[in-house]
């Protein structure tokens, strides 16, 4: 194991920086991992050029999703939302740093997946793995 | 890990490390394995490795209906296999013992073909709370498709079936009680042979899912009275891509076919044909000939050693690892006590995911599995998305246990 | 036997004889093995029974959900394997590359769960005559539970598809064309890419019986368009036990599963499932992971070699046997002129039932098959209830055609 | 391959003694193997005792499904009915004196199939490989 995942990923998730629910938003969305129960939200604020100027998540699970979370959130500020929508997995997993298997891969995932389906605006059935390939 | 534990003394451990080359394998640089996951799988011993090998290097070739030395060679270690398979169950016949792919697919071949040829809108079919997605999901989809009735045997707090609802739902006259005879999650060993004579005495058939109670109990067919048996080679030191399914004669004689193809039939017409004897007729196309002769090997191994000592030697593992385990603050294992349950201990922290526990373990070469386990419903009813699973086989040891033990510290520490 | 002929330049045969122990056997006292029987399965190089071993001595472990090392490694050997298999033969994606036992299920998976799901009262299947057992009988059975009308191309008396009378049966218009790419007993390349052009212009899928193209023929399942295309591992120097089906991914999502159990679903509860997405809905229950690991060095042999180099090989091979055969008095050998062929040559003797040509060939080191070889309609088409079958993959030397001339000499001298 | 094979069940093949058919008989019965299309069918004439005086078989298939027969019914010759019903794999196998491998053996036990099942007076839907085992 990477000492980067202790340090990194341990550190984000014992103490969030984007934790919390924005109210109003430009968009939310939230879905989760049926496989370990994560569960992840995020509310996004945009201003008229569509950029992000505030975001936030919540949810629980386990350290890689919420650390994954919370890094890409930071990372979205000043994005615009075609930015957002552009983002890859491999953007993920440059934040992170840190090699995955497949499973935590997952994991790492879900908060990208669930930004770029409120991006999208897509309804909950839409959402696929497809959107992080 | 170097094995400096000689305490258990059901069989020469030493002996069969000696046996199974990935134990000796180092996962990282410096990091030995330490498998506490054979409830997924099974690690295979160098004879089962070795069947397999020296079948494809000398007598490979299809079987059945070849005449020449390959094929004659090829059939008769796939039958023996198969019989000392039959032996290894106390199976009546070789007949009685179909293979399959895995659990799962003698599980479906039930459902497809003795439930859809016996089951009707409104039949019940009982089910426990504590099953593998396997002897669910194929009962549901048959329940979708004749609207039948799916009851559940409630799991106590102590993670054992409340046979006195059992015993109610046996009132609403089902016509099959299937279940599983251990507990990938809980451990738990259920009293198959009461569940089934209970069963029996208002005339439902039972299905034992023998995945996790064949590989580490004895267990006899014949003794439990059980109508089908589903288990897979994989779990316990054969190969992936074989189970079996054991079914009584005459019920697999009046089932119809599950699937079509070669070597299933006898007689072949462009728009008709007629099905072959048992086991064949549920036996179509090629099957896995050279995963059948690792199994054999395997049972060959188990039998050796004695599915007395067998179980005697996870007994003695899995008291001490509930004892560690419990030493631990926070640690919460599900489960009932020792003396109902097979080597299987799964836990949550509450400080750390179960995904997380088994992440920095696997850093120390400790291989657990973390998740549901295929036991959704089960992990809802405790209200709980996932757990860490460590669980032992006939490998294991109690240093080993320590080590998790040590393991579980580290996690505690890092997520403090 | 001792390799004295490389007339034929396709490429290295004493490379690829090292590569095949079994090839240097002795299946009598002093006989060795000359193996005419690959038809039916064909034997393993070195590289893949190596990618095996090597998986249950470093690796082994459960796919998909574990976190731990040896899950990942199998996990990541698993995956890799479909996607060398999906880009052996074109498919756009390894989403469409669903891991069955063997081509057989591959069948029944498009019968049991596209059929029964589109399939309704009167709707024409239309096959052909000279399919396997494996392509009819599944369809038989869903015919049956479904009220279908099957139809079938007539074969000529040289073994070829009569493709008029297919265009005439395209009128009952069919929901589907399911036929063998290559006949098992005739040998015959069936012209796929026409016959499915023919199917989608009147709106009819394709389901191509692949068992004996893949492993002999360069296929794309792109080029030939092919909706579904079902092949095994072990005919293609892959292990037992594992085998494919390919499907569109619009028409592999459509489709409702076909096993139920682990891996195929995405969330279980009590009563109701959610199935997963592509390829693991289809793949219920712990797979066939060794085998998945072996079949992807199959391929990898294979497309070292190039399938055009193969089926080059296997040409002149066939040519020279054909000409060789016929020159023996009384020999008919059945099917088409080499060039619509693959290695496969079936023939009888008229003193001499086929069971005793291979069981006296065997005699000699000589392995070929005797029967009907899952294809009793054209057998009972052809009027014989049985043929000696001779088949020829990257290993078979034009110096071993002679030896089985020389054999079927020895037959007719002994029943003279 | 066994040399017996080639002088025993090639000469049997070619010169058989018992094929025919007989008429009256008290009984007959015929069946085949359908793997290979072998087809033999007997016809057995008792006396008072139910003792086997004359008996013959017919039909078609390979080497040893028809020297099998042969041999087997000039085996029965002398025999009471109940000694045939009590005759078993083995009995045949010795009379062969060859191994078989596991196809072959059915080639060879097709004849004693039907000998017993006629013996027994089964119908046809009643005979099994159970006769043989
Ligand atoms: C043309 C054809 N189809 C189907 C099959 C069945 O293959 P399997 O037994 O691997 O399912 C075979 C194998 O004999 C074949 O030759
Ligand atoms: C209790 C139980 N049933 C069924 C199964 C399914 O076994 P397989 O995946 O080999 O079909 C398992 C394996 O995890 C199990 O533990």
């Amino acid at each position: 194991m990477d000492d980067l995942y202790r340090e990194l990923i341990i550190d984000r998730y014992k103490n969030p920086q984007f934790r919390g629910e924005l109210d109003p938003h430009n968009f939310t969305f939230e879905d989760d991992n049926p496989y370990c129960g994560d569960h992840i939200r995020v509310d996004v604020r945009v201003d008229d050029n569509d950029v992000v100027i505030e975001a936030a998540y919540s949810g629980e699970g386990c350290s890689i999703s919420q650390a994954s979370a919370d890094l890409l959130i930071e990372f979205i500020h000043g994005k615009t939302l075609d930015e957002v929508k552009a983002l890859t997995k491999d953007d993920l997993l440059e934040l992170l740093g840190i090699d995955l298997g497949p499973v935590r891969l997952k994991c790492a995932l879900l908060s990208l997946k669930v930004l770029k389906a409120g991006a999208y605006g897509l309804g909950k059935d839409e959402v696929s793995d497809d959107l992080v390939e | 890990m170097a094995i400096t534990d000689y305490s258990i003394a059901a069989f020469d451990i030493q002996k069969i490390w000696a046996d199974f080359p990935i134990l000796s394998r180092e996962v990282h640089p410096g990091v030995p394995l330490i498998y506490l996951d054979s409830t997924a799988t099974s690690q295979k011993p160098l004879q089962v490795i070795a069947a397999m090998d020296e079948f494809y290097r000398r007598s490979n070739a299809n079987i059945h209906r070849g005449i020449h030395a390959l094929a004659e060679e090829s059939t008769a270690a796939y039958e023996s296999a198969r019989e000392r398979i039959a032996a290894f169950i106390g199976a009546a016949t070789p007949r009685e013992v179909i293979f399959t792919r895995n659990t799962t697919e003698s599980i479906n071949l039930v459902t497809q073909s003795w439930g859809r040829a016996n089951l009707n809108p409104g039949d019940v079919v009982i089910l426990t709370e504590m099953e593998h997605h396997s002897n669910l999901v194929p009962w549901q989809m048959l329940a979708q498709e004749r609207s039948l009735r799916l009851e559940f045997i409630p799991v106590t707090g102590d993670g054992l079936l409340d046979l006195d609802e059992y015993a109610r739902l046996l009132t609403l006259d089902p016509k099959m009680v299937a279940f599983t005879h251990m507990s990938n999650v809980l451990g738990t060993i259920n009293p198959a042979t009461e569940i089934i004579r209970m069963a029996h005495e208002i005339g439902a058939l039972t299905l034992v899912d023998g995945a996790q109670s064949v590989p580490h109990l004895p267990v006899d067919v014949q003794a439990l009275d059980a109508d089908f048996v589903a288990f897979s080679a994989h779990k316990m030191l054969g190969p992936s891509g074989i189970g079996i399914l054991y079914g009584r004669k005459a019920l697999l004689e009046a089932m119809p076919p599950f699937l079509g193809g070669g070597d299933m039939i006898k007689r072949v017409e462009l728009r008709s044909f007629q099905s072959n004897a048992l086991p064949y007729k549920f036996e179509a196309g090629t099957p896995a000939i050279a995963e059948a002769i690792g199994f054999g090997s395997a049972v060959d191994y188990l039998a050796d050693l004695g599915m007395e000592a067998v179980e005697q030697h996870e007994r003695q593992i899995i008291t001490y690892a509930l004892e560690r385990l419990e030493e631990i603050p926070g640690v919460k294992v599900f489960g009932p006590a020792a003396e109902h349950r097979g080597g299987v201990a799964s836990f949550t922290l509450p400080e750390a995911h179960a995904h997380d526990i088994s992440q920095i373990l696997d850093a120390d070469g400790i291989a657990v599995r973390a998740g549901h386990h295929c036991a959704m419903p089960l992990h809802t009813k405790f209200g709980i998305p996932a757990t860490a699973r460590a669980s032992f086989y006939i490998y294991n040891t109690l240093e080993e246990v320590d080590r998790l033990v040590d393991g579980i510290y580290k996690v505690k520490q890092l997520f403090a």
